[in-house]
């Protein structure tokens, strides 16, 4: 598929967005199951908002936006002559209905807006109400709610498991052809961005995995993927003419503490794990090295620099081994016989790390930091469990160490207020949200309500700061690494994508909506 | 070395049967149908099989020498028993006539020559194509166990039809299963049993669909290896009958193998005795039941008390068959023999006719005076056995 | 006739026992499946409605409501209906749904290959083991190696030569992206070329044992009486061969075929996995990635009973073969 | 002194054809009694039940109905006292290849019996016992015999072993099912005169099974003939063999093979009455309701009539010879 | 996989078509010291011993096979025989570490499943009537449920389990072609005289079954333990390539599937693929070569012709 004949420009590419297995025909946005098109391609955000750098909101369906003063309402002034792919126009009752459909279908209301009324003024603005000031949740609202047609979606009985196998859309490109392998989306004539999409069409395909996704990249069968590939610059970069490939930082990679219990909850030993490990060796041998120090403070860097606190600036954890071992000896800690620690208990400082078995890559990496804190007198007990033992043990509390990755939005306030915010955090034994180190701190949560108040990046750069002095103190969440998703491009045959230089969205093709404006810059290369 | 038989060779077969069941098998081949050609009178008891000096060996770790140098003739029309003890070679002997050896059996030395009335054929030389449609044309076979020898998984019909395919390949279809049909009707089984599988049918129907197979092509020669050895005494009793009547009306010359001795001299009409591999006696079946020579036959015939004939102390013969795989320089059966002397078990006595009055050849030392060193002791020429020692000796 | 009225029953009873074994799995086992799949659910795409919930529970066990025996009946009730539930990995849609697009793939190709291989390995067999000693016994070293070499591992090593490395067959997945499943010689001619370098993976892996096999009964037939009558009879080579010594000798073959099915299915769920091959397999592989419990328990009865089908259909065959069968039973 | 009564037995064995069972009479209301230092042979073709009297008789097979008694006690069929009864009533089979355990050295297979019926004091004592136990069965030198197996024995041994083991827990009861058809004629004369020498010594009572009517003729005192589970003609040995009364029994006779007859030779003294050839029947054995009514051998019979369609009772004909046959409802030959 | 479960269904399902060893007449039944003459069987112990020898002393020699290096994914050399992981693991070091792991999978479950089919087969069929009856059928529908369905259905919800533990599942759901062969030959070994002699003797039902009649199962047995053992370290390769394995041990399989994880032939790391992968195949042959030597023991048939030097031009038909 996609082998073009030599010399012709492609006009049509294929990308796989990491589906495995049979493909269903399910392109209801709202389904996470369904395939990623449907997410950015087909269906638009009223806005976008760039998570890789940090951009002014661009327009989408909507051209502009308004807060009220105390962030309880959002207008938006939405485009005029755009058009669903079936020929009808776009409206402000698409949209009016799709926030109500939120409002009515708790399960589609993934983010939990509190969406109290939407209002329709004329054609073209909307107003959507909400019960708190919802600054916060500008990402959710704006870039992150796909606008379906009321005149299709107001027919479907039930909503939450509507297969959508025919989508209508306003995107850049349509769904021409589906199977169970793949399906192909076309260039939508109509589309309202004039002169795009550049592309006639995109076909996504799907693969048992990363290793026949690898082979079909490398042969050349695949033009737009982000899959990890060991070595990349080898078996990928330098393979073929135009190969590129972009490395995004998505998530920070950690070692979650339980805090309530356990040997992770003496600080002295979540500061001595810090120290421990030598996160080069981590990167070069499990990463590639294409991994990047993680603050802290937990923000995603370099996109989230303008609000790192000061006194963090500059600083990502270092191996100091010595300087752990003075730690826990400090905290009263001895070195015992085999040269592991023994706490003022008598307890020998033996800490089980659960890891969901068959994620190799963080296997591997426990097995580097094994031998790493073995040095500091920390003797790490890697145990694999399933994926869904590991979701109930980590959310239930039932862990010493967890290795987990951290995934922010698009403003750090996500992901302080996901993971540090005390209401996330029950007793131990009831189910925990996202919290489930149970780290519980006023100043943070004070900082979290000031942030959650107001519009304004002054004050929220403020109380981020003091957020992240917290937490680099307390370390609930060890940070290990800031971890990257690759995505590789074959330039040979398109071009247009974001680059290092020039980040205008989320190369990956599993980002929503970050794929529908990519889909829309590609351009056949030559 | 003598290599004939002149007693059995000048005269015709005798009459197989008492007169009164003569006549009746007469009788009854008047029902088979007249068209048949019976074999001409004239041709009676000219040789139709020779074998010269065959010895075969089974070349394994140790070599087993299960036939060696035997000398035989068959004439047309007659009823040749084979007999002996379990592994003394018969059936080597029965499946080397037929070309059947396989790997690790291997014909060392020696020829066997089929006569045919325009010419012989060596059979040994025979490959190929040639010695496929010489099989069963020329050489029929039963083997013992018809269960076995019958393909479990196709009908009467089809392993009928198969030696007809292969044999006669210009004959109509139509044509060969009505040959199928006779066939059945000719051994005495339900032409109707033509669709029957071979489990379906009983061990004596069988043994009687293996004669009608072996009939088909109206072979000269048939080579029976223990027909009839598992079958009950009555079934056996018909279907040797049967197979009687067939001899007398086709013609065909019967190598009969059996060990069961009383059976063969009920109904050949020459015995050849097998021990270790050689023949050690051969002679009329009359001559063999009145005057056994060989001291083996003397104990064979000892070893079966009459049905109908007065009580008498028997022993049978002691002791065990010689291991095949040893080279004996003397007399095989010297270890058992009641009148062994040196010589037997230095020098191997040579089959043959021995002084001008006897008929048949025998293999021991006892009847060369100058071999021997003393008479023929009187006890062998009465036909009695004694056995040296009764128990057993096992070697350690 | 009786000796198929009894192998129907024998059948019955297997699927209901595979039936029952599915039933009771999750109810035996440590943990609860249904908060897994709803922590799944959630996951995939939101809340999940009572009905579901309840559904689950009586697809899965650890229901709070009803007996045990109460569960049965609903579960029995919904596979009857064909409503193996709502898959997660796949959420919303239905099991049956799935299964149905993966299946014909599955039946195709490891149905094919199993019998191409089965054929092939007792065609070798029965050649090597009648030229027992010739030059063909060098295949005998050779089939044990293969048949020892693990299934993903010899696909893996072809895909990287044939696929990656010389670039002669295509790596992955059932057919040419873009052309349209259906009726047509471009779909069936693309669907083929894929399937060639899975069918021989499977063929070279499978053939071995059933080339072994069939040797070793043909050695021990051709010792056979009647294969020897045959050869007295003068039949041609090629008929003794085939009709009296392979004809006898494949039978247990053939018996051994219908039960190996079972294993070949399980073959193929490896070689679906490195092929990309859009079957059943895969999709086991898939649920059991995903804890997507509805699917697998669905994709393992649907496997059960395609293999207990197969079954019955050779063990119907083998009464026409062996002709003994039919009368004793 | 008769050791062993058998009256009435009768076994049943259940078959299933075409999915229904039926039962099939191996052995029909069979009565006879074996005596110290006497043989009786038992003959008849290939299914006619004779086993199937030998191993119920062994305790191998449960009797669906009679009654087995010895010492004129009724039998045990559990518990110590069938231990005690399996002491003085021993088998020998047919199949000298398959009655001797391949794995399983010769010692084991003569030391196994002295051990269950504790017939030795001590080790030193079985190793005599054995010894002497191989010595009668002309198996010598003893050590050598007792440490080989059974594959490493010709037929004609393995068969003395098995004999030996059957004479190990000094029974007074031997039941030789066929013990030498499996033998090469020229060892067979051997085993029964073997037998034959150790009923004397130990004065058994032998069941000698078999279908050979010479050997059964030369061996026994007394001959039983059965036809299909039915005792069809029994009395003492000579006069069974060459004045055969029953049908069956004559045509048995005439179908023996017997060189004398044909040659004429060795003066045989009374040819026995030829029947005219049967029908091709071959032998098996009919279901009880098959069984039911008449005479089983009536369809073979060359003498059939009217009153075999019911089934004729066992008829002397002289002293201690019994016929079931109508021809002789006077009670003489006719 | 699929291939060597066929080839025990092909040739050893088949109760008839396997004679039970019996003595016949002049047939020698090879002793301890022929049988090691034979060329297959001094093959494949040797094979299986060295690996057995790995097994044992192997983890011992080797040094923390679980040590990181920063000599990354490095071909073979002197210091590293086999290479190094993406980790700068010593493959040499984890494939002996994993020889431990798989030969125990396997020897477990060759015990397992040979005692319960020894138990189902041998009990059922020398007992015969209802017991027979019943654990027949209970063995007939495990055979035809496919087991690697099954063991993954077990292994997914016994999350996280050892290899003892699947181990267990492996054997529970593999006994049953063995029972059946087994219980074939018991009905055959039962109606052997000697079995009958020994009843008649007076011996205990036990101990006709265990002293009588089992002996002259053991190389049906032995045949269908080694038999265990090949399925046992296939099928939990197949597994851990699933990424089910058992999480205790390394194994071969587990090898495998981290080296297949980090894409090692993509890469070109072969050292990393190719030897997990041959040892199986080569453990594999070893054990079929002595497998091969009990199927000829049970069948003498099977035996090579004394002669295969000779030139053969005359023996066989055209
Ligand atoms: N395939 C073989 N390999 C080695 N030796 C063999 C083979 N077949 C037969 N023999 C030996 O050859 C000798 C003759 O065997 P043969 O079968 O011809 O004897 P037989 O007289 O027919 O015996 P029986 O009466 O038992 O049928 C025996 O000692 C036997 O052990
Ligand atoms: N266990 C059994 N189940 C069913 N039928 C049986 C059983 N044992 C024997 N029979 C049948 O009982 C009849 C008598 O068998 P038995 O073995 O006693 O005959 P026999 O006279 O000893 O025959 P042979 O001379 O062949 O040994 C036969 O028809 C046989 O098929
Ligand atoms: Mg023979
Ligand atoms: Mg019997």
């Amino acid at each position: 598929a996609g082998a073009p004949e030599p010399g012709s420009p492609a006009r049509s590419i294929t990308a796989y967005t990491g589906a495995t297995g049979q493909l269903t025909a399910n392109f209801n946005p709202y389904i996470l199951s369904s395939n990623q098109p449907g997410r950015g391609i087909i269906y638009e955000t009223l806005m976008f908002l760039n998570r890789a750098r940090a951009d002014e909101p661009l327009p989408r369906l909507a051209e502009e936006y308004d807060w009220n003063d105390d962030g309880t309402a959002i207008t938006f002034r939405l485009r005029e002559g755009v058009q669903w792919t079936d020929g009808e126009p776009f409206t402000s009752a698409d949209v009016v209905f799709t926030f109500e459909l939120m409002q009515e279908h708790e399960a589609l209301n993934t983010s939990s807006l509190p969406i109290e009324s939407v209002e329709a003024a004329g054609d073209a603005e909307v107003t959507i109400t909400f019960s708190r000031p919802a600054y916060t949740d500008l990402w959710t609202i704006a870039s992150d709610t796909f606008i379906v047609p009321e005149h299709i979606w107001s027919d479907v009985e039930d909503p939450v498991t509507f297969g959508n196998a025919e989508p209508v859309g306003t995107g850049a490109f349509a769904l021409e052809s589906f199977s169970a392998q793949s399906y192909e989306l076309t260039a939508n004539e109509e589309y309202w961005d004039e002169g795009k999409p550049h592309l006639d069409s995109i076909r996504f395909v799907s693969h048992s995995g990363n290793q026949s996704a690898l082979s079909a990249l490398t042969a050349g069968q695949i033009d737009w993927a982000s899959i990890f590939i060991p070595d990349i610059e080898n078996t990928y970069g330098s393979r073929a003419e135009g190969n590129h490939y972009e490395v995004t930082p998505v998530y920070i990679s950690t070692l979650g503490a339980n805090l309530d219990e356990g040997p992770t909850s003496d600080l002295a030993v979540r500061q001595a794990i810090y120290r421990g490990i030598d996160r080069d060796q981590v990167n070069e041998l499990n990463y590639d090295g294409l991994s990047t120090p993680a603050t802290p403070g937990m923000l995603m860097l370099p996109r989230e620099e303008r609000f790192l606190a000061e006194e963090l600036e500059g600083v990502v954890p270092t191996h100091e081994p010595d300087e752990a071992r003075r730690i826990l000896q400090d905290a009263g800690y001895t070195e015992g016989a085999d040269g592991v620690f023994v706490s003022p208990d008598g307890e020998p400082l033996s800490i089980e790390v659960k890891v969901v078995t068959g994620y190799t890559d963080q296997i591997a990496a426990l097995d580097v930091m094994r031998q790493q804190l073995a040095e500091v007198g920390i003797d790490l007990q890697p145990r694999e469990v399933s994926f869904a033992s590991f979701v109930a043990d980590r959310d239930n509390g039932d862990f010493e160490l967890v290795i987990d990755n951290l995934y922010g939005g698009v403003t750090p306030f996500t992901l302080y207020e996901d993971f540090y915010s005390s209401a996330a955090a029950p007793p131990i034994g009831q189910p925990a949200a996202k919290n489930f180190a149970r780290f519980r701190s006023d100043v943070v949560d004070e900082a979290l309500e000031e942030v959650a108040a107001t519009e304004d990046e002054e004050a929220h750069a403020e109380a981020y700061a003091r957020i992240q002095s917290e937490i680099a103190e307390q370390l609930p969440y060890i940070p290990i690494l800031q971890s990257m998703a690759l995505t590789q491009f074959a330039g040979a045959k398109v071009t247009g994508f974001p680059t290092a230089d020039d980040p205008y969205a989320l190369p990956m093709t599993h980002s929503s909506p970050d794929l529908g404006i990519v889909a829309a810059n590609l351009r056949p290369a030559g | 070395m003598i290599t004939d038989d002149p007693e059995s060779s000048r005269s015709t077969p005798p009459p197989m049967r008492g007169p009164a069941e003569a006549e009746r098998a007469r009788a009854e081949s008047a029902e088979l149908d007249g068209a048949d050609p019976v074999l001409p009178e004239a041709e009676r008891g000219t040789p139709v099989l020779t074998v010269r000096g065959l010895s075969v060996h089974y070349e394994t770790d140790q070599r087993v020498r299960a036939v060696e140098d035997v000398d035989l003739t068959l004439h047309r029309g007659e009823v040749l028993g084979l007999a002996g003890e379990s592994g003394c070679g018969k059936s080597t002997l029965a499946y080397a006539l037929n070309r059947l050896l396989r790997p690790p059996a291997r014909v060392v030395s020696g020829s066997v020559t089929f006569h045919e009335r325009d010419g012989d054929i060596d059979l040994l030389g025979l490959s190929g194509e040639e010695l496929r449609l010489f099989r069963w044309k020329k050489i029929a076979m039963v083997f013992q166990g018809a269960m076995n020898a019958l393909n479990p998984v196709l009908t009467v019909r089809d392993q009928l039809l198969d030696v007809l395919a292969a044999h006669e390949p210009d004959m109509a279809v139509p044509a060969r299963t009505a040959r199928c049909a006779e066939l059945l009707d000719l051994v005495g089984v339900d032409p109707a049993r033509l669709g029957s599988y071979p489990h379906e049918l009983s061990g004596g129907m069988r043994q009687r669909v293996m004669i009608a197979m072996a009939l088909a092509l109206r072979p000269d020669v048939m080579v029976m290896d223990e027909p009839t050895t598992a079958l009950d005494v009555v079934v056996q009793r018909d279907i040797l009958r049967e197979l009687s009547r067939l001899r007398e009306h086709f013609g065909f010359a019967v190598v009969f193998i059996t060990h069961d001795l009383s059976l063969l001299l009920e109904i050949s009409d020459r015995i050849a005795i097998m021990y270790a591999g050689r023949i050690v006696e051969q002679a009329s079946a009359r001559r063999l039941l009145t005057a056994p020579r060989h001291p083996y036959t003397v104990g064979l015939l000892n070893s079966f008390p009459s049905l109908t004939g007065p009580r008498r102390e028997m022993r049978g013969v002691p002791g065990q068959p010689p291991d095949l795989a040893v080279s004996i320089p003397g007399c095989a059966f010297a270890p058992r023999c009641p009148y062994r002397r040196a010589p037997c078990d230095e020098h191997r006595p040579e089959l043959s006719r021995h002084g001008q009055t006897s008929t048949g050849l025998t293999a021991c030392h006892a009847y060369a005076e100058a071999d021997y060193g003393a008479p023929v002791p009187a006890a062998l020429s009465r036909g009695e056995f004694r056995p040296v020692e009764t128990a057993e000796e096992i070697e350690t | 006739m009786n000796y198929l009225r009894r192998k129907l029953l024998f059948y019955l009873i297997a699927v209901w026992a595979a039936i029952t074994i599915n039933f009771l799995i999750p109810r035996l086992m440590p943990g609860s499946p249904v908060d897994a799949l709803l922590g799944r659910l959630q996951q995939a795409g939101g809340a999940v409605s009572a009905e579901a919930r309840a559904s689950l529970e009586v697809m899965l066990g650890h229901g709070g409501q009803g007996g045990l025996w109460e569960q049965y009946v609903g579960y029995l009730g919904n596979l009857l209906r064909g409503d193996f539930g709502i898959s997660s990995t796949y959420f919303p849609t239905e099991v049956s749904t799935i299964l149905g697009a993966a299946l014909p793939w599955t039946l195709v190709l490891v149905g094919l290959c199993t019998c191409l291989s089965f054929a092939l390995g007792v065609t070798l067999g029965m050649v090597v083991g009648w030229r027992r000693g010739s030059r063909l016994d060098h295949l005998v070293p050779i089939a044990t190696f293969l048949a020892a070499v693990p299934y993903f591992w010899l696909a893996l090593v072809l895909v990287f030569l044939f696929g990656s490395t010389l670039r002669l067959l295509p790596l992955t997945g059932g057919y040419e992206y873009g052309t349209t499943v259906g009726f047509n010689w471009a779909f069936i001619g693309s669907a083929l070329y894929h399937a060639l370098l899975p069918a021989i993976t499977i063929v070279l892996s499978s053939v071995g044992g059933w080339l072994l096999g069939m040797r070793n009964m043909m050695v021990s037939t051709m010792g056979e009486d009647y294969v020897l009558t045959a050869e007295a009879k003068g039949l041609r080579p090629r008929r003794i061969m085939i009709t009296y010594a392979a004809r006898n000798a494949v039978i247990p073959s053939i018996a051994g075929f219908a039960i190996s099915l079972g294993f070949v299915v399980s073959g193929s769920i490896v070689t679906e996995v490195v092929f990309s091959y859009p079957g059943i397999g895969f999709t086991l592989l898939q649920a059991v990635q995903n804890n997507d419990y509805p699917l697998m328990q669905a994709v393992f009865l649907v496997i059960t009973l395609t293999v207990l089908g197969a079954n019955l259909l050779v063990d119907l065959l083998y009464a026409v073969i062996d002709p003994r069968t039919r009368q004793a039973g | 002194m008769s050791v062993l009564q058998v009256k009435g037995l009768v076994k049943d064995f259940a078959l299933r054809t075409g999915g229904r069972r039926r039962l099939l009479r191996a052995v029909d209301e069979l009565s006879f009694e074996l005596t110290a230092g006497t043989t009786v042979a038992l003959v008849g073709e290939s299914g006619s039940g004779k086993s199937t009297v030998a191993r119920m008789l062994a305790q191998l097979v449960r009797p669906s109905a009679g009654t087995i008694s010895l010492d004129g006690e009724p039998i045990r069929t559990r518990g110590r006292g069938l231990r005690r009864y399996r002491e003085d009533v021993q088998m020998v089979f047919q199949d000298p290849f398959g009655s001797l355990n391949p794995f399983h050295t010769v010692d084991h297979h003569l030391r196994r019996p002295l051990r269950v019926h504790r017939r030795a004091e001590n080790r030193a004592d079985e190793d005599r016992q054995i010894e002497r136990l191989l010595e009668r069965v002309n198996l010598t030198p003893a050590a050598v015999v007792a440490a080989k197996r059974p594959h490493e024995l010709s037929g004609g041994q393995r068969q003395r072993v098995a004999i030996a083991r059957a004479l190990a827990p000094a029974p007074r009861v031997l039941l030789a099912d066929e013990p030498v058809s499996m033998l090469d004629v020229s060892i067979r004369l051997e085993i029964l005169n073997l037998i034959d020498r150790l009923k004397q010594e130990d004065a058994l009572a032998v069941l000698y099974i078999t279908h050979d009517l010479a050997t059964a003729r030369h061996f026994s005192r007394r001959i039983m003939v059965m036809y299909r589970g039915e005792l069809v003609e029994s009395g003492d040995a000579d006069d069974v063999i060459l004045r055969p009364r029953h049908p069956y029994t004559r045509l048995l006779a005439a179908a023996a093979p017997d060189p004398n007859r044909r040659l004429g030779v060795d003066g045989a003294t009374v040819a026995p009455p030829t029947v005219p050839r049967p029908g091709p029947v071959e032998p098996q054995v009919a279901a009880v309701a098959d069984q039911a009514s008449g005479c089983r051998f009536r369809a073979r019979c060359p003498a059939a009539m009217a009153a075999c369609a019911a089934r004729p009772p066992l008829l002397p004909v002289a002293d201690g010879h019994d016929v079931r046959c109508w021809l002789y409802r006077d009670g003489t030959d006719s | 996989m699929a291939g060597v479960e066929k080839r025990r269904t092909a040739s050893s399902v088949d109760t008839a078509a396997v004679p039970v060893p019996r003595g016949p007449g002049r047939a020698r039944r090879p002793r301890g010291g022929g049988l090691l003459r034979d060329v297959k069987l001094r093959t494949g112990l040797g094979i299986v011993g060295c690996f057995a020898l790995i097994g044992l002393v192997g983890p011992f020699l080797v040094t923390d096979v679980g040590a990181i290096g920063n000599a990354v994914l490095r071909p073979p050399s002197a210091e590293h025989w086999l290479g190094t992981t993406q980790t700068g693991q010593d493959v040499f070091g984890q494939l002996v570490t994993a020889t431990r792991g798989s030969l125990i999978v396997g020897l477990v479950v060759g015990l397992l499943a040979t005692v319960l089919s020894v138990l189902v087969g041998v009990v059922g069929g020398y007992l015969g009537g209802r017991v027979d009856e019943g654990l027949s059928l209970v063995s007939n529908v495990v055979l035809v449920i496919p087991s690697l369905p099954l063991v993954i259905l077990i292994t997914n919800y016994l999350d996280g389990a050892g290899i003892l533990t699947i181990a267990l599942i492996i054997s529970i759901t593999s006994w049953a072609a063995s029972a059946r062969v087994l219980r074939a030959q018991t009905l055959s070994v039962r109606t052997r005289d000697y079995v009958a002699a020994a009843r008649a003797m007076g011996e205990r039902t036990w101990r006709v079954v265990f002293v009588e009649i089992l002996p002259n199962l053991l190389p049906v047995i032995a045949s269908q333990f080694v038999f265990a053992i090949i399925f046992a370290i296939l099928t939990e390769a197949g597994l851990s390539f699933l990424g089910l394995g058992g999480i205790d041990y390394l194994t071969w399989g587990t090898m495998l599937y981290f080296a297949q994880n980090a894409q090692a032939l993509t890469v070109g790391a072969w050292w990393w693929f190719v030897p997990p992968g041959l040892s199986i195949a080569l453990v594999g042959v070893g054990l079929s070569l002595i497998n091969f030597s009990f199927d000829e023991l049970i069948n003498p048939r099977l035996r090579a012709p004394g002669v295969p030097r000779r030139p053969r031009t005359r023996r066989r038909q055209a």
